[in-house]
């Protein structure tokens, strides 16, 4: 679990992830050392004030050399609303995130549907289940050109998408995609807000999680 | 920078006693500056004078309500409840299991008024660093809002900044946003109320007070740097002593940096675990000359302070404009010699600027120096604790019988079912009582993952940690048309609202906190409006057993001569054992039963 | 038709955390040689050409701009 | 000591919706004559005269635009 400066959703990932039974462990920015960890989380925040673009200036921290190497090397990284964005712009994953449509934050429970089931990430659900996460952004805008969006499509590397509305105007209510591998997933609403009925819309989140730590390495 | 050729330093004071001096530009009485020349025994400095300007201003001093405040202490209910009363910067309740929890409500109207995204977003950051000073984690905030109609140009303008910049600042805090208020009425238009509320949380050992005790331990600013935000009183000083053709006018606005707010919470947080401060203190409304005043007067008294030590934003700073400078996201610490080390580190660890600036003394003076030369010198209690204070003339006002007389008897009722059918559709399109999530949904609501009640609840709970089930529970409610009628009985109505939103949820109601937003203290009317209200709340604390832990008072909320709807604004903090218990508002299940309680 | 620029800064005495945290960035990236970065606004506008200079003006006066904190200059392109 | 300006512009096939939004305030607020708005950022960089246009594209190029979505343009002021 990376903490960059401004990072707010660490404690919270942390959180999901011993409750799916994994141990998680905390990374600091300024360290490039991954403390021989399994998979790396980015958690969401505003890094750096989210001056500039969203995950622009965290994308240069040391520990980002090491998780843009090991993501190469087929390590499991999650990349959750600031993490989708600093994934973006390591080049992890293709295209952008930008301005909700309506220009404003917005902070509700959306129902996603999981449409790629194989990722190191998506594994727990099944293809099509429908489930209830939060989200909450300012800039979740998926853009890509026309041609990366198509090849998304085919190669079926969207992982999440909207419905029952789309909140930010993402093209192609597109909520998360993977790498080619599988193994870098972006996501723009929170599962780690969503692993216990008490303090969040249900335990639909959890499922995230526990691919990870269902799939050998 | 040299040292300035013409710098009004001590000495200077003293050979030149009749040089006229800008007090009345700087909001200053004749006879408050009669004062300090007689407590320095000559004139203040340009830069004393710039201290105790801010100092004794309304906003620092309560030089008109502290004599109703009083009530708050002396009709406390007993409770076991209060580990830190009012006078600090915010109280701080036992909530049991060695937990303990500060809140505080805060305004800030005008600056809203003027830039209302940056206004309300400073606003947030103002009432944060208040909570995070006492040692706690801030873990939620709220934020009681009133407006002019819906429809008014002025509302246009103002409501979406506000509610952005409450957004935006606390979202980028990372702190869930649990609840508020957002009330329209025409006696808002030019006049939007803006307050906010932060809750923190920390163990019963660890608070930390405002006060710098020790000679020899370092006083450290850390934070941002010092600029220009909000010195336009200032400006008038450095001008007349050393500029006589003024330069522009400065900004009155402060610009908020979430972001730096957010690692300076970090770093403290950090700072505070490793026990490396004697004590701290935020830098608000009156900047350094509060924080170096305040701590030194609660501390063992004096302070020896390099005033051009302070890093700047703006190099060409003069040391009046330094101590009056309003800039955010800063704050000062004593740190003892061994500690400083690992202190400074800790800073540079969260890449927070961090800059030893003066000493704790036994001298009981406050002297600061500018490139060696002394330019402040004064008892710091004087400025601190010691400032006017005004029995303000009080009149019921004439209209205020006419005004109750019209008690509603005469006006039309619907009788048949199409006409309340009428009447409860316009209600429920009403803007005071639409859907609010409109604007709730720009907040953050789940961040901290503790988060347990929130919007559209009449009260928002979050889990104190998630090592344990304990929660609190907050609301807060102000009608000022109910205040306007009757300020007594609306002040205690808001109060019991808050109570009953809090005890509805499960939560056992602890403590109260109050934002007393009001036009002129110099219209008898308003002051009547105020005292009443003060009295009605210190009397309804008494009789529900809940102490007041802390508040703020905002004055001058009017236009022309006609003041806004008096509009005390309640909080009331609760505990709750364990929060799987609360209970949501809503029907929940199909054949439950409907009880009416009380008369 | 005529494109019209507006851009707008920050007034220099205001706090400008977005140029701040662009500058550290820099300094992290071992990127020697700038020392100041101020962020601003960067309006491109397709106007017809009966828009004069005050109405234009007046646009970025109440809308673009917000000059409690901000300045503007405005150039046709 | 040279002062250069940076400005950041969407990709014309990126959709801004702060642009659109503007647009829509000016119908609102009654001003005809403006056919569109395109938002971007606006930087001005002090740096010092050592420091050559390769290094200031790259700046731009890494940091101040990101090239998926964004165009940029460098001159010296
Ligand atoms: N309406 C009020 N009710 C109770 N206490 C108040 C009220 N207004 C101010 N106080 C108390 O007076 C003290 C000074 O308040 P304030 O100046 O707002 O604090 P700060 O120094 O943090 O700005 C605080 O302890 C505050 O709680």
């Amino acid at each position: 679990m990376v903490t960059f400066p401004g990072s707010l959703d660490d404690r919270d990932a942390a959180r999901a992830v011993r409750a799916a039974g994994g141990e998680a462990v905390a990374l600091w920015h300024a360290d490039p050392w991954l403390h021989d960890v399994d998979a790396v989380i980015l958690p969401g925040g505003f890094s750096y004030g989210d001056y500039l673009r969203c995950g622009a200036i965290a994308r240069f921290s040391p520990v980002m050399a090491s998780v843009i190497d090991g993501a190469h090397n087929g390590m499991p990284v999650l990349g959750i609303c600031n993490g989708f964005q600093v994934l973006c712009e390591a080049h992890l994953l293709p295209g952008a995130l930008v301005r909700n449509d309506h220009q404003r934050f917005v902070c509700r429970d959306q129902t996603l549907r999981v449409e790629n089931t194989r990722t190191r990430w998506t594994s727990d659900y099944r293809e099509g289940q429908e489930i209830v996460v939060p989200i909450k952004n300012a800039e979740g805008g998926y853009v890509a050109d026309a041609a990366t969006l198509d090849a998304l499509e085919a190669e079926g590397r969207v992982v999440a998408r909207y419905v029952d509305g789309n909140p930010n105007g993402s093209q192609r209510h597109i909520a998360g995609i993977s790498n080619e591998a599988g193994n870098v997933v972006g996501l723009m609403p929170h599962p780690e807000h969503a692993i216990d009925a008490l303090t969040g819309p249900g335990t639909d989140g959890l499922g995230f999680f526990r691919s990870l730590l269902g799939v050998p390495a | 920078m040299s040292p300035r050729v013409d710098l009004d330093t001590v000495e200077v004071a003293g050979e030149t006693p009749d040089r006229a001096q800008p007090f009345k530009e700087l909001g200053m009485a004749a006879d408050e500056y009669a004062r300090v020349r007689e407590i320095l025994g000559r004139r203040p400095t340009s830069s004393e004078l710039a201290i105790y300007s801010v100092m004794w201003s309304e906003h620092c001093s309560y030089k008109s309500s502290i004599v109703h405040l009083r009530q708050f202490r002396d009709k406390a209910p007993a409770t076991d409840a209060l580990l830190v009363g009012m006078g600090e910067n915010a109280g701080v309740v036992d909530v049991g299991d060695g937990w303990a929890v500060t809140f505080k409500i805060e305004s800030h109207n005008h600056p809203s008024f003027v830039e209302p995204y940056q206004g309300a977003a400073t606003g947030v950051g103002g009432i944060v660093r208040d909570i995070l000073t006492m040692g706690a984690r801030p873990v939620a905030v709220m934020d009681s809002l009133r407006f002019g109609p819906l429809q008014a140009a002025d509302t246009g303008r103002v409501l979406p900044g506000v509610v952005a910049g409450v957004g935006g600042y606390g979202n980028c805090l990372g702190l869930p946003n649990i609840g508020g208020e957002i009330v329209f009425d025409e006696s808002y238009i030019g006049n939007p109320l803006v307050n906010a509320l932060c809750a923190g949380v920390m163990r019963a050992d660890g608070i930390k007070l405002a006060k710098a005790d020790g000679p020899g331990n370092h006083v450290v600013l850390f934070g941002a740097r010092t600029g220009g935000d909000g010195i336009g009183g200032a400006s008038v000083l450095a001008s007349a002593t050393f500029e006589a053709e003024g330069e522009t006018k400065r900004p009155s606005v402060q610009v908020g940096d979430p972001f730096a707010e957010k690692v300076l919470i970090e770093c403290c947080l950090e700072i505070f675990a490793a026990d490396l401060v004697v004590g701290i203190q935020d830098l608000g409304a009156a900047g350094i000359s509060c924080a170096t005043t305040e701590l030194a007067a609660a501390g063992t008294g004096g302070m020896d302070v390099r005033l051009d030590l302070v890093p700047l934003r703006d190099s060409g700073l003069a040391p009046e404009e330094i101590l009056m400078s309003e800039s955010q996201e800063r704050m000062m610490a004593v740190v003892t010699p061994e500690k400083l080390d690992e202190f400074l580190a800790v800073c540079a660890k969260w890449d927070v600027l961090s800059t030893v600036i003066g000493t704790v003394t036994d001298t009981g003076r406050l002297r600061m120096t500018w490139h060696d030369e002394l330019i402040v010198d004064l008892p710091p209690t004087t400025a601190a604790n010691d400032g006017p204070v005004y029995e303000r003339p009080i009149e019921r006002p004439l209209d205020q019988d006419v005004l109750v007389q019209h008690d509603g008897a005469s006006l039309p009722r619907p009788t048949r079912g199409d006409q309340l059918r009428a009447t409860v559709l316009r209600l429920a399109a009403s803007p005071n009582l639409a859907d609010k999530s409109w604007v709730t949904d720009q907040y953050d609501r789940y961040v901290l993952g503790n988060t347990v009640l929130a919007q559209p609840e009449d009260a928002g709970i979050v889990r104190i940690d998630d090592s344990t089930t304990r929660g609190i529970a907050i609301a807060t409610d102000g009608n000022g048309r109910y205040a306007r009628l009757d300020p007594y009985a609306g002040a205690q109505l808001a109060l019991a609202e808050a109570y009953r939103n809090v005890a509805t949820t499960g939560a056992r109601p602890l403590a109260v906190t109050n934002c007393l937003n009001f036009g002129s203290p110099e219209d008898p009317g308003v002051m009547w409006q105020f005292s009443e209200a003060v009295r009605g709340l210190a009397d309804g604390c008494q009789a529900l057993g809940v102490p007041v832990t802390g508040g703020n008072v905002s004055f001058y909320n009017q236009t022309g001569s006609t003041p806004i709807l008096p509009t005390p604004v309640i909080g009331v903090l609760g505990v709750i054992d364990d929060v799987a218990r609360r209970v949501p508002q809503g029907l929940r299940a199909d054949g439950a039963q409907l009880y009416l309680l009380g008369d | 038709m005529a494109r019209v620029v507006v851009d707008v800064v920050l007034k220099p005495e205001i706090l400008d955390p977005q140029g701040q945290a662009i500058l550290g960035a820099l300094g992290r990236l071992g990127v020697t040689g700038v020392t100041g970065v101020r962020q601003g606004k960067h309006f491109e506008l397709e106007v017809e050409d009966a828009l004069d200079g005050d109405a234009l003006a007046r646009i970025a006066d109440t809308l673009l701009a917000n000059p409690v904190i901000e300045n503007y200059s405005i150039r046709r392109v």
